[in-house]
């Protein structure tokens, strides 16, 4: 069992090749003028926590850091950086801080042209709290696919390919933390928690933390409208109150506005002060987009969202949903 | 080298052990390495595959695991798309349509495979097991030049009629690597191996050998007609690479004759005796004396070409 | 729907409200063909009328919920006839990852009804209009997230 | 707080007769911005309309809301009315209290409260409702037909005859198409050319038609009554003015040529016309095989045109077209059999499809009509036809029926045995579909009278046997198998949509479906249009259809042609979605899910770009509406201002 100091997942002799890598990649880029900025991590004081780091200079490419300590996602910060930024931007980042960058791309609020993506084999984002009880990574990290770099995707290049393996098998939950890093909601379904009735109070008791401070929005990478429709007066879709139909509102129009192009990243849960399952009900969300409308990785950037584009076969509510074929053995 | 695990079925132990000893005379001369699957088991085909659908999934679907446990080990490659790698190599034409078809089946079924794993007490692992016919090796993974270049000794002058029968390239959804109603693949094997290969209608027709036992009247008439197109297209022989075909071709030839009204004389091969033969074995080593129809006119051919040539 | 008690006229306790967004090629005119033949079904609903289900957001369900309906149907025409060719479709998908996602915060799915119903059929519009308020009798006033002051 | 008026419409009974108008008109006086309230027994009744004509200057009232049918009867009616007193028609709202209301409900008192709530609603809705203009854009009095077959001449001489010019482009060197390989026609058996050349040298000879042959659309820009066309037209090498079609050039030409009128089983020169009665009846050298432009000498033809028509230096012309519709009539190709192996088309020269036997059976055909075998020009002795080659095969062909097959092999059979007698005659066929005028007469006579032999079942195998071609299939309905040995074998293949069809959809941004056929608007009620506004469809691009439905198809296209260029202007409409440049941001999430292409992105500068909808082919049906995420998006009439204000007062 990893004690509090050493990160879950990365091997220490990784970690510091793949840190030495990137900060090399940063430094060249920098120095051979192919990119205005790169946006990654920098640990922070006073717990050497990764934020993130906007470097512009060779010599400040030695700040950059990566690991589990990075929690905070860096990829949306493109919208505004792209803006400010002569010359391309680059992102060295894990998988999501990709995605998050590539569904800016696929909105439009950023051009392919401006930016430069370098992805960095990952082993889950740290859960803060864990790390005394042996260390785990977010709820969401679990479920993650693309912890490990997916070669040969135009406008993007790779960082410590060759590490990928070593982090492919790395343990991602201390023991003391399995409970922690457990799904808090479950389908809603017959016998699950939040179903019905249940289900509902226990939402509405999630919602009646919410402090409609916004985080989870600002942090959301699907989330990009210059001006936002929950704030909007007319119409108005939802009350400045904090009313619990509000919140309800406030939260099912960011659930549907966000279905089928969140790329999973979990900043809306981590950015959450009130500790509200949200990447949760997304990945239930994500779920029945696969199974509704055969959308594999939903969260994957395509070129068409799921709810942009239609099959005549999609299942129809006048009718009961497909079942797969009945056995024949037994 | 290439690895291969090598799947015999039963008929290359018994009826077929012709074809037995020349795919692994022609394996041995190509270098294919066969690593024979152990504790191998029916494929389920013919007999069973008619008679109850569980047992012809079941039985299928355990050689698959044991394949993919053998690949595994065997370090031979399991996985699509990493090119002509490995895979589990199947010389006869029903084994190979049986065990494609069963995995074909499972991989589109959850359900199947539940009760599969309820069915053996195992979980399904075949899925991704490349099932390999010995003829789509040969054309597809060494290709026909790869044969040509192998060969010592041409069959020159040699006219062959290849028969697919109904199972080695059909059905395309579940085959896939020749033309299911025009095939070529034997064709341009045995051109490889310098002998004449012939168009005829009757590459994909069916030879009855399902009804070979119960109703010798319809074979008659079936083996009749593939007889008479191929003799009427000139061939000296006709190659095939199914152990059933082989049988009813080569020893329904008297009904067949009967059926025709004429008499019908051709002997039939493997496939993998032709090469063998152009490959410079000589015909014990390839059990050519084994068959009913004598093969002694494909031989005398040969060795008549081959004076030709001194 | 199975239930099909608490038709017109019947002054149970509690009659369900009902609101209903219906296209105006199809469901709307459906609805119209339901009055000229004279058929009864339920004072139960309101109809708004818009030019296409393509055209209702999600949010309108809620929105309907928190403002006092007990159940909300969206209508439009049957998948293949839309007037605009492919609106529906894309109303299909929308809402039935909406209704999914009403049950995962806790709502009952019997809530949201999908139907397609063409203008020619007012039976079915009529006989919609009666399953959705027997069986929204069934499952009693809606309380969740609806605004108090509606 | 706008002022509005409420009149609430008794409709003599219907309506009064169960609802307490009375206390609709007392709740709807206390409703907010109600300023006047009066009920009429029939408020679309002349006095009726007065009534609101009056109110409205008397109380110089800024909505209108009536309570009566629905909308779908009357709107129109009360707009009408509204705007007469100078008011915007688009500020009427109506309550649907007898269709909705009174019709359906027996109980008085459930009724009346419904109505209440309905009025409630409308006068909320009203409130917010905004004038909304109808612009209008001009039309341009032009049509451009794409394809010059029987459907592309027939929308063309409709449109031209009615008044208007036409463009009509064709691809190869002359009109007509596939009708102009056809022998005779079903079930008619009159001769094809004999009906369809008078249309072709009308149409050349039209004031008002265009014809430009050996041409091809480029590029489409603009929207309905006002589209650009771009037509290229191809080098001739031939000046069109001065070639008199005498013939003197092909016959001196040295070079050989597969003719592509004839499929290959004709030859032509490198300099050629196409056939004889081409229109335009001009000379086109084909580059691609003519001495002279690949070896560089020969130059024959000029030398025997005494019109000095030959110009071996001409160029493509480009030419830009003004249309204010255009009409596809691209037509279709024929399934290529070569993928059924197991029948041998294109191994064996006597296995041949339904368009060769056509040449081969016509008087203008490589044999002078005279029925021969291609590969030794033996007259058969039995011939076997193939039905439904490609068509309803989802395995390796088409799922789709098509529609002529049945038709033709039934008239090729009859033409067959009027010629040869002797020669036997098969059809391989899977049903035979004779939904026509006279068709299934037509079939029955081809099996009786004529003895052509019906097999019902498909054919397994193909093969030459002792010089003959071995027919081998099944015959379901006698259940065992048909062996037939013929001379030669007809693959009656099917049609599929012509090549460079879906490429041309494309730029008319015109959707189609997974065969490559274009899509109607609608399939019962707009069967000739498509969504994007001003562009028609005429044959067998949108489906396969024999000669008969395909003339109909072309004058449907025509006929919507001809409403659309007779107007001065188009009427936009009004309740069309508008993007807030100032809110929206750009995803174009609205795009792909607008039916009409009407939406693009404009660049608004600062790296920003917006969505922007044209009003003119924008239909208003709102679907981007919903695809919008923050509201940047609106539907003029329907806006969620006006739908969330009904949402909100539905009940009290």
């Amino acid at each position: 069992m990893p004690d509090a100091g050493q990160p879950v997942g990365y091997p220490a002799e990784v970690l510091r090749d793949l840190q030495q890598l990137v900060r090399d990649c940063a430094r060249s880029l920098l120095e051979q003028g192919e990119v205005g900025m790169v946006i990654g991590h920098r640990a922070a004081a006073p717990y050497g926590r990764g934020v993130p780091a906007f470097v512009t200079e060779p010599g400040e490419a030695g700040q950059l850091m990566v690991g589990p300590q990075c929690q905070v996602g860096i990829g949306k910060y493109l919208l505004d950086q792209t803006r400010a930024t002569r010359g391309r931007v680059a992102v060295i980042g894990r998988g999501c801080d990709i995605l998050a960058a590539r569904r800016l791309i696929a909105d439009n609020r950023v051009a392919p042209d401006q930016v430069l993506l370098l992805w960095v084999p990952c082993a889950g984002r740290a859960v803060p709290e864990a790390m005394a009880k042996g260390g785990a990574v977010a709820r969401h990290c679990l479920q993650c696919d693309v912890r490990l770099p997916e070669p040969g995707q135009d406008g993007i290049e790779i960082i410590g390919a060759h590490l990928a393996g070593a982090l492919a098998s790395a343990s991602l939950v201390g023991e003391g933390c399995l409970e922690a890093t457990a799904p808090r909601i479950a389908p809603a379904g017959p016998g699950a928690d939040n179903a019905g009735d249940a289900g509902y109070e226990r939402w509405s008791g999630w919602f009646e933390h919410c402090l409609r401070c916004y985080a989870c929005r600002a942090t959301c990478p699907a989330c990009n409208c210059d001006i936002c429709v929950l704030e909007s007066r007319s119409p108005q879709w939802v009350e400045r109150s904090t009313a619990l139909p509000q919140q309800f509102m406030f939260h099912f129009i960011r659930a549907m506005d966000v279905a089928g192009r969140c790329v999973n990243c979990g900043e809306c849960e981590r950015a959450c002060p009130a500790g509200i399952p949200l990447m949760d009900l997304q990945q239930l969300v994500a779920a029945d987009i696969t199974e509704l409308f055969g959308v594999e990785r939903p969260h994957v950037p395509g070129e068409h969202e799921p709810l942009g584009i239609f099959d005549a076969r999609d299942p129809d509510p006048e009718r009961p949903a497909r079942t797969s074929g009945g056995g024949a053995l037994s | 080298m290439t690895n291969y695990v090598y799947y015999p079925g039963c008929s290359l132990g018994s009826t077929a052990r012709e074809y037995q000893r020349s795919v692994e005379a022609v394996a041995e001369h190509l270098g294919l390495r066969l690593h024979e699957l152990a504790d191998w088991s029916c494929c389920g085909s013919s007999a069973t595959h008619g008679a109850e659908r569980a047992l012809a999934l079941a039985l299928p679907a355990r050689n698959l695991n044991l394949a993919a446990a053998a690949q595994a080990a065997a370090g031979a490659s399991s996985d699509a798309d990493t090119g002509n790698e490995g895979g589990l190599l199947v010389p006869c034409a029903a084994c190979y349509s049986r065990l494609r078809s069963a995995q074909a089946e499972l991989n589109d079924s959850r359900d199947l495979q539940a009760d599969f794993d309820h069915a053996t007490g195992e979980q399904w692992l075949g899925g991704n097991v490349r099932v390999r016919s010995l003829v789509e090796v040969l054309w597809r993974d060494l290709g026909p030049d790869a044969i040509r270049h192998a060969v010592k000794r041409p069959l020159a002058g040699l006219r062959v009629a290849s028969y697919y029968g109904c199972l080695l390239v059909r059905p395309p959804a579940v085959t896939g690597w020749d033309d299911p109603e025009d095939p070529v693949s034997l064709d341009e094997l045995t051109a490889a191996a310098g002998a004449e290969p012939l168009w005829w209608p009757h590459k994909v027709e069916c030879c009855g050998a399902g009804l070979s036992i119960s109703r010798r009247d319809i074979v008659g008439r079936l083996v009749g007609q593939i007889l008479s197109e191929a003799i009427d297209a000139g061939a000296d022989l006709i190659v095939t690479a199914c152990p059933m075909c082989h049988a009813n071709l080569d020893t329904r030839q008297d009904i067949a004759s009967r059926a025709a009204g004429r008499p019908l004389r051709l002997p039939v091969l493997y496939i993998t005796q032709l090469l063998g033969l152009a490959f410079g074995y000589d015909q014990r080593q390839l059990g050519l004396g084994s068959h009913l129809t004598s093969t002694a006119a494909v031989t005398s051919r040969l060795s008549a070409s081959a004076r030709e040539v001194q | 729907m199975a239930i099909t008690s608490g038709g017109a006229g019947t002054k149970s306790a509690f009659q369900p409200r009902i609101v209903a967004f219906c296209c105006n090629w199809c469901s709307y005119a459906g609805a119209d063909l339901a009055g000229t033949t004279r058929m009864s079904y339920p004072a139960t609903v309101r109809i708004i009328r818009v030019p296409c289900s393509g055209r209702i957001h999600p949010r309108y369900v809620l929105r309907a919920l928190e403002r006092g309906a007990d159940g909300v149907l969206i209508a439009g025409c049957h998948p293949g006839d839309c007037h605009y060719s492919t609106g529906n479709y894309y109303t299909r998908r929308r809402l039935l990852l909406a209704q999914r996602l009403l049950t995962h915060l806790g709502f009952d799915q019997g809530r949201l009804w999908i139907r397609w119903i063409s203008g020619s059929e007012g039976a079915k519009f009529a006989d919609t209009i009666r399953d959705m308020s027997a069986s929204l009798q069934v499952l009693g006033p809606n309380r969740k997230g609806r605004d108090q002051r509606a | 707080m706008a002022r509005i008026g409420v009149f609430v419409c008794w409709c003599g009974s219907n309506i009064a007769g169960t609802v307490d108008i009375e206390a609709v008109t007392r709740a709807a006086a206390t409703f907010p911005g109600v300023v006047h309230v009066e009920d009429n027994r029939y408020t679309c009744s002349e006095p009726g309309q007065a009534g609101i004509r009056r109110a409205i200057e008397a109380h110089q009232l800024e909505r209108v809301v009536v309570g009566a049918c629905s909308p779908r009867l009357h709107e129109a009616t009360f707009r009408s009315a509204v705007a007469s007193a100078g008011l915007n028609p688009y500020l009427l709202q109506i309550a649907n209290l007898r269709e909705h209301c009174s019709w359906v409900h027996r109980d008085r008192e459930e009724a009346t409260a419904k109505a209440i709530d309905l009025v409630r609603m409308a006068v909320a809705r009203a409130a917010r409702l905004t004038a909304l203009e109808t612009s209008t854009v001009p039309v341009t009095k032009r049509a451009v037909v794409i394809g010059g077959g029987v459907a592309g001449i027939q929308a063309a001489l409709d449109i031209a005859r009615a008044g208007f010019p036409v463009t009509l482009v064709e691809r190869s060197p002359s009109l007509g198409g596939h009708m102009g390989q056809l022998d005779k026609t079903f079930p008619t058996l009159d001769c094809s050319a004999c009906i369809l050349t008078p249309m072709m040298v009308e149409a050349a000879a039209h004031p008002l038609i265009d014809v430009r042959a050996y041409s091809e659309v480029d590029k489409v820009e603009g929207y309905v009554g006002n589209f650009r066309v771009t037509v290229r037209s191809k080098p001739r090498s031939v000046d069109r003015a001065k070639c008199t079609g005498c013939g003197a050039c092909y016959e001196k030409c040295p070079v050989q040529v597969d003719s592509e009128y004839d499929l290959g089983l004709g030859k032509r020169r490198a300099i050629y016309v196409p056939f004889a009665q081409a229109v335009p009846n001009c000379a086109t050298i084909d580059r691609d095989h003519c001495l002279y432009y690949q070896r560089g000498r020969c130059r024959i033809c000029e030398r025997v045109c005494e019109a000095g028509a030959i110009a071996f230096d001409q160029l493509e012309e480009l030419a830009e077209i003004e249309a204010g519709a255009i009409v596809v009539a691209t037509g279709y190709d024929e399934f290529d059999p070569a993928v059924y192996g197991e029948y041998g088309a294109g191994r064996w020269p006597d296995i041949i499809t339904g368009l060769q036997f056509e040449r081969l059976v016509s008087a203008s055909g490589p044999t002078g009509g005279e029925i021969r075998r291609p590969s030794d020009g033996r007259k058969p002795e039995a011939v076997a036809f193939v039905a439904c080659v490609g068509s309803r095969d989802e395995a390796k062909g088409k799922a789709y029926c098509s529609a002529a097959c049945c038709m033709y092999v039934a008239k090729q059979a009859m033409l067959l045995r009027e010629k040869m007698p002797d020669t036997s005659v098969y059809v391989y066929y899977m049903d035979v579909r004779a939904g026509g005028k006279g068709y299934e007469e037509f079939y029955r006579r081809a099996a009786g009278q004529y003895g052509v032999n019906y097999v019902r079942g498909r054919v397994a195998r193909i093969y030459p046997s002792r010089g003959r071609l071995v027919v081998a299939g099944e015959d379901t309905l006698l259940g065992r198998r048909a062996v037939v040995e013929a001379d030669l074998v007809v693959l009656a293949a099917a049609m599929i949509p012509s090549a460079g069809a879906a490429e041309l959809a494309r730029r008319l941004s015109v959707s189609y479906d997974e065969d490559g056929f274009l899509t109607e608007a609608h399939p019962k009620l707009r069967p000739a249009e498509t969504n994007t506004r001003g562009v028609f469809l005429a044959g067998c691009c949108q489906g396969p259809k024999d000669i008969p439905a395909t003339v109909a198809h072309a004058g449907a296209a025509a006929a919507k042609v001809i409403a659309l260029l007779s107007r001065q202007h188009l009427a936009t409409e009004a309740m069309t979605a508008q993007a807030d440049p100032g809110r929206c941001s750009g995803c174009m999430s609205c795009r792909p899910v607008c039916p009409y292409g009407a939406i693009t992105a404009r660049d608004a500068g600062g790296l920003r770009s917006v969505a922007d909808v044209n009003p003119a082919m924008c239909q208003g049906c709102g679907a981007c509406v919903a695809a919008c995420r923050n509201g940047a998006m609106t539907l003029l009439g329907y806006t969620d201002e006006q739908l969330l204000a009904e949402v909100e007062s539905t009940w009290r």
